[in-house]
């Protein structure tokens, strides 16, 4: 318990450590959520887009 | 991606490249999982606390990769763009605007993990010194080529500028990254060296070699994730795409 | 001379047209028209090399016109929507400007006499600005008169003339025709054309007459 | 060719004869700039001649970004530009006159009005001269580089920002070694290195600007 | 109705009219006609109240209109020659704003219905500044069709029309004058206006056809 | 007469977002003014924290100045401007509808983003407490002031010299109250009486400037 919290102060710069490692993490796990949002709308347009032309067809 | 000379042409095919890219990004994306684990298994517990910076000096396992690749990232995009204006290939446009936002993002990185150093080290979260400042203008770099790209709505259009741009903005960073650096030698400011006494140890080294490839690795896999999204939105007309197991639902 | 192979053109996700071919020749007009919005405007800007078609090529002489710009620019003669004039430049000074940009040597005496017969006297010393719309469209159409382009590319010239300007813009289109010259143009109204071979191309693929 | 290079200068210098009060656009908010600061920093002689060298490069850089937006706008939007296109000339020729008649109208009056206003700072003659040597090697290439940036955002939607957004990164370099030449003078250390430095980059802008502004123009008329 | 009374307009140091009289008054229409330049639409301006005239006085119901301008502007449609779209809006949009604008209480779906009316149907979503010459004119007439003000002022509305377009609006107009608007336009084509009475008023010293 | 008001926010606030970058203009020419000092002037904390009043509120007043060529330029060359003269509402509501929602869009970005920018220059809490304080004040009023300027020289040959000619010297005086308010704060004056200057500036101009406006725009529109 005490090696965690001894841990998590970072001797002192716990602000800093964090702050970086936190943010960086935060980015890196955004992104490639952001990516795959992106990519799930793309292809809900595109399979509309088919639906569509299939419809005229018919 | 370079792949072998007779591959080029079938692979600057978006319908070619699709599958592989998904193929590539999977694997590479397990490889930044793996290599993160290790690195920061190693940053946090096998590295030793610096005698001079204590536990503070651990950022530089992200700082330093993140800004290696921040630079990385923009010559790679420029190479493609370069490619793509002359040999008029679509791929290789989509290619930079695919790595332009894991491009900023390592740059702004960089700079928050650099501010976040900063403000322990040197008692500042800013001072204008040269890495900054061109690490700076390098964020503004990424940020401009987003942002035209953003504002043209036409997609061929958006790729020759981006280019060009992309080409001038190569042509500048050396010229910034020795301007600034020569700049700031006539004042000798309130900023501390970057390059502080402490020698890194072996095991420091190790650790942030490994950082630095996980970083690799995931900006390739974050990136042909997104050139695959790229692909379909810009080929959602072509017969292949509508072919797509992942699109007939 | 002028030849369009199998072009298309594409604006945003529309495909405004598709597959065209034609040719025109020494001596001949080509009538575009088409509903608003047809595509008369982007086609034409794609035979001046203003606009890339995403398939087929535009050729000059046999030859495509991307390869020899310069060459293809010193014989054609395009006038948009826009009418290129300055606002702050006075009549003369536009035309002047605007030949010697195109390569011609033209004198002054030469351009005054040209805004004359173009119906100008006493406002060729007006900046551009306070002319009225049919003036400055006139301004702009007096290029034509002293044009040496064998090609000539009119989107929608006769917009704004009154009917005097009118007939006279048509007898200078149909003497460039009668003297071996090509005209592409678009217009709505009706244009009577007395020599030379007039064809007619329409785009668009609803009826004419939609509105 | 040559032709086409002097009849589109004389065409731009005309045109800015006639909205006289453009040409004084830049010089007056160079002069706006430069002459605020006291105002907002307060009248200390020793704070002012410290920061003067940088005050004045960077008015004369925003001065320059801002005229830049008008650079090919104008044409655009009333077709000029489409003739400049047709016209049986390579392009980039027509760019670099108008960027040439651009500068002779904003940038040199700006080198030329330093000197008045260095004797706010209280300047000596030779950090003046210096200033006005560094202006007249800097300004022409702060021009040539603002071209591409203008060209690539012709018609774009917020073109102002997209401008500065892009253009900033590259005037960064001459700004360093602008304002760096004068304050090496300053502190007698001699700012040669700086000044060929600064000639450099001019070269390097003369010859490669002018193409890529050319390359941007035909994609942005589309 | 609308009462002019003397009016004289100077541009520059030309005098374009003078000592013009006429009256507009319910279900009619006012043709104005004459070379370019002959002072058309600084007329129609005039009669807006956006330029002063240097003599004379405009009244609308027997008022000067200089007196009640937002009166005046209640009742008063202008399009003039420049559209008054926001290149950055869609068709539907800049509707909608010219609209409210106007003080109208306009819906969104009265605007669809109005803009697929004007043939913009598929267009409607797209920023003005994509849509051809011809689209952005028709988005503008598009006002016509939810106005309720009684006073029509059109500079050259028929500009850039196709034919089917500008049928349509020739029905608009002879409508609106059906029900008792009032409608003062110019233009140089010729336009059959089927009921209502028609008034003409010719511009202009020189002789009409004059170059 | 509220529903005009309203529409016409709404319209612009649509128009800003439309052309999102536009919305930046201002505030990133406002970074950009901020950060090239350091870089002119050199990195000496010391320095910079004593001209940082002076550089935030030069850059503020330059901002605004900008961004209002703008105002009401892009209504008059589409027309758009016609029809608000000739809507039955008065003109003096829809100028200051549209004043307002151009200073939401330029002027508070801007305040919200100084304490960010205060770091760079390594100023304290209170310091950046006051300075925004002063932004919130002064941002307004300048916009107000400014749309006279830009309405009376609108679609003049060279509006841009003309618009900084008349509205610099009244801008002058919130410049001076507004970096005086900062500058007395850290020198431990205390800026009230600064402070209440710069409120009373503004409500003169909130019942003032969209009147002289409406009227300077009849006389433009002719
Ligand atoms: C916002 C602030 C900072 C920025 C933008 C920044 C930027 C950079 C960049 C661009 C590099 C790569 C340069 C190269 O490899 O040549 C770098 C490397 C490095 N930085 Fe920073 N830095 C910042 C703050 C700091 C601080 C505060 C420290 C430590 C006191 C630091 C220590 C290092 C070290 C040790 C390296 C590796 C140097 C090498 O191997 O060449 N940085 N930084
Ligand atoms: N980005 C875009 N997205 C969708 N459609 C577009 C885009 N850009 C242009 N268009 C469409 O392309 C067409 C442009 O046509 P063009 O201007 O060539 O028409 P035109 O035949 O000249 O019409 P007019 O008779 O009105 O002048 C319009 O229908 C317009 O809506
Ligand atoms: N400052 C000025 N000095 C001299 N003449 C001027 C000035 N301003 C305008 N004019 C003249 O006033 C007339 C403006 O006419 P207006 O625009 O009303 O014509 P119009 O009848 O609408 O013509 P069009 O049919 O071409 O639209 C033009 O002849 C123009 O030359
Ligand atoms: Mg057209
Ligand atoms: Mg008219």
């Amino acid at each position: 318990m005490k090696a965690l919290s001894e841990f998590f102060y970072m001797g002192g710069y716990a602000l800093y450590v964090w702050g970086s490692f936190g943010v960086t993490a935060l980015l890196m796990i955004v992104e490639p959520i952001m990516v795959h949002q992106r990519r799930k709308s793309v292809l809900q347009r595109i399979s509309r887009l088919v639906r569509i032309k299939s419809e005229q067809k018919s | 991606m370079s792949g072998r000379i007779f591959n080029i042409y079938r692979f600057s095919s978006p319908a070619t490249f699709y599958p592989l890219a998904g193929k590539i990004a999977r694997i590479a994306a397990w490889i930044a999982l793996l290599l993160l684990a290790v690195g920061l298994y190693m940053s946090f517990f096998v590295a030793p606390t610096d005698y001079k910076q204590g536990e503070g000096y651990r950022i530089i396992f992200i700082h330093v990769p993140a800004a290696w690749m921040s630079m990385f990232i923009y010559l790679v995009m420029a190479f493609w763009a370069g490619i793509g204006l002359v040999f008029n290939t679509r791929l290789s446009s989509m290619m930079a605007q695919a790595l332009a936002p894991t491009g900023a993002i390592m740059t702004f990185i960089a700079l928050w993990t650099g501010a976040f150093w900063g403000k322990p080290m040197w008692g500042a979260w800013w001072v204008w010194d040269a890495r900054l400042t061109s690490e700076l203008i390098l964020f503004f770099l990424y940020i401009g080529f987003i942002a035209l790209q953003g504002a043209i709505d036409d997609n061929r259009r958006a790729d020759r500028a981006g280019a060009v741009l992309l080409l001038v903005g190569v042509v500048n960073i050396p010229i910034i990254y020795f301007s600034v650096k020569w700049w700031n030698t006539l004042h000798q400011g309130a900023s501390v060296s970057i390059k502080n006494g402490s020698s890194m140890s072996t095991i420091m080294l190790q650790a942030m070699l490994v950082m630095t490839f996980a970083f690799w690795a995931y900006s390739i896999a974050v990136s042909l994730y997104r050139v695959r999204s790229i692909i379909l939105e810009r080929e959602k007309d072509a017969r292949w795409v509508s072919e797509l197991p992942e699109v007939g639902r | 001379m002028l030849d369009v192979v199998n072009l298309q053109c594409t604006r945003g996700d529309r495909r405004l047209f598709s597959g065209i071919d034609f040719t025109v020749e020494e001596g001949e007009l080509l009538h575009l028209y088409g509903h608003n919005g047809s595509g008369k405007t982007t086609l034409l800007r794609t035979l001046c090399g203003l606009v890339a078609p995403s398939q087929g090529e535009v050729r000059w002489k046999g030859e495509a016109i991307r390869n020899q710009r310069d060459e293809f620019a010193a014989e054609l003669l395009y006038l948009g929507h826009k009418n290129g004039l300055k606002d702050d430049l006075t009549g003369i000074e536009n035309l002047l400007v605007a030949c010697r940009m195109a390569g011609l040597k033209t004198k002054q005496d030469q351009a005054w006499d040209v805004l004359e017969r173009m119906g100008l006297r006493g406002h060729e010393d007006l900046p551009a600005r306070v002319l009225s719309q049919g003036q400055q469209k006139r301004v702009a159409l007096a290029r034509l008169l002293l044009s040496q382009a064998p090609l000539w590319i009119l989107d929608e010239p006769f917009v704004g003339l009154d009917v005097a300007a009118v007939a006279l813009l048509e007898n200078v289109i149909a003497g460039h025709v009668a003297n071996g010259g090509l005209v592409v143009l678009t217009t709505h109204q009706e244009v009577a054309l007395t020599s030379g071979k007039v064809k007619k191309l329409r785009l668009g693929w609803k009826e004419d007459g939609h509105v | 060719m040559f032709d086409a290079f002097r009849v589109i200068i004389a065409r731009d210098l005309l045109l800015a004869m006639r909205r006289r009060s453009d040409v004084l656009t830049t010089l007056f908010f160079f002069v706006i700039v430069v002459s605020l600061f006291p105002l907002g920093i307060g009248p200390e002689l020793d704070t002012l001649r410290l920061i003067a060298p940088g005050v004045f490069w960077v008015a004369a850089l925003l001065a320059s970004m801002l005229a830049l937006e008008k650079l090919f706008f104008v044409d655009y939007q009333d077709g000029a530009l489409e003739q400049m296109l047709l016209a049986p000339q390579p392009l980039s020729i027509l760019v670099l006159g108008k960027v040439f008649a651009h500068w002779l109208v904003t940038g040199v009056p700006l080198v030329l009005l330093s000197p008045l206003l260095g004797l706010q700072y209280d300047l000596s003659g030779d950090t003046i001269l210096t200033m006005m040597i560094t202006l007249l090697l800097g300004t022409p290439a702060l021009s040539l580089i603002g071209a591409i940036g203008a060209a690539l955002t012709l018609g774009l939607r917020g073109g102002g920002v997209l401008v500065s957004l892009l253009v900033l990164p590259l005037y960064i370099p001459v700004l360093i070694f602008g304002a760096g030449a004068v304050e090496a003078e300053v502190s007698g250390l001699g700012g040669a290195g700086h000044l060929s430095m600064l000639g450099a980059i001019l070269l390097l802008s003369i010859l490669a600007a002018p193409l890529a502004t050319a390359a941007a123009l035909r994609i942005s008329a589309e």
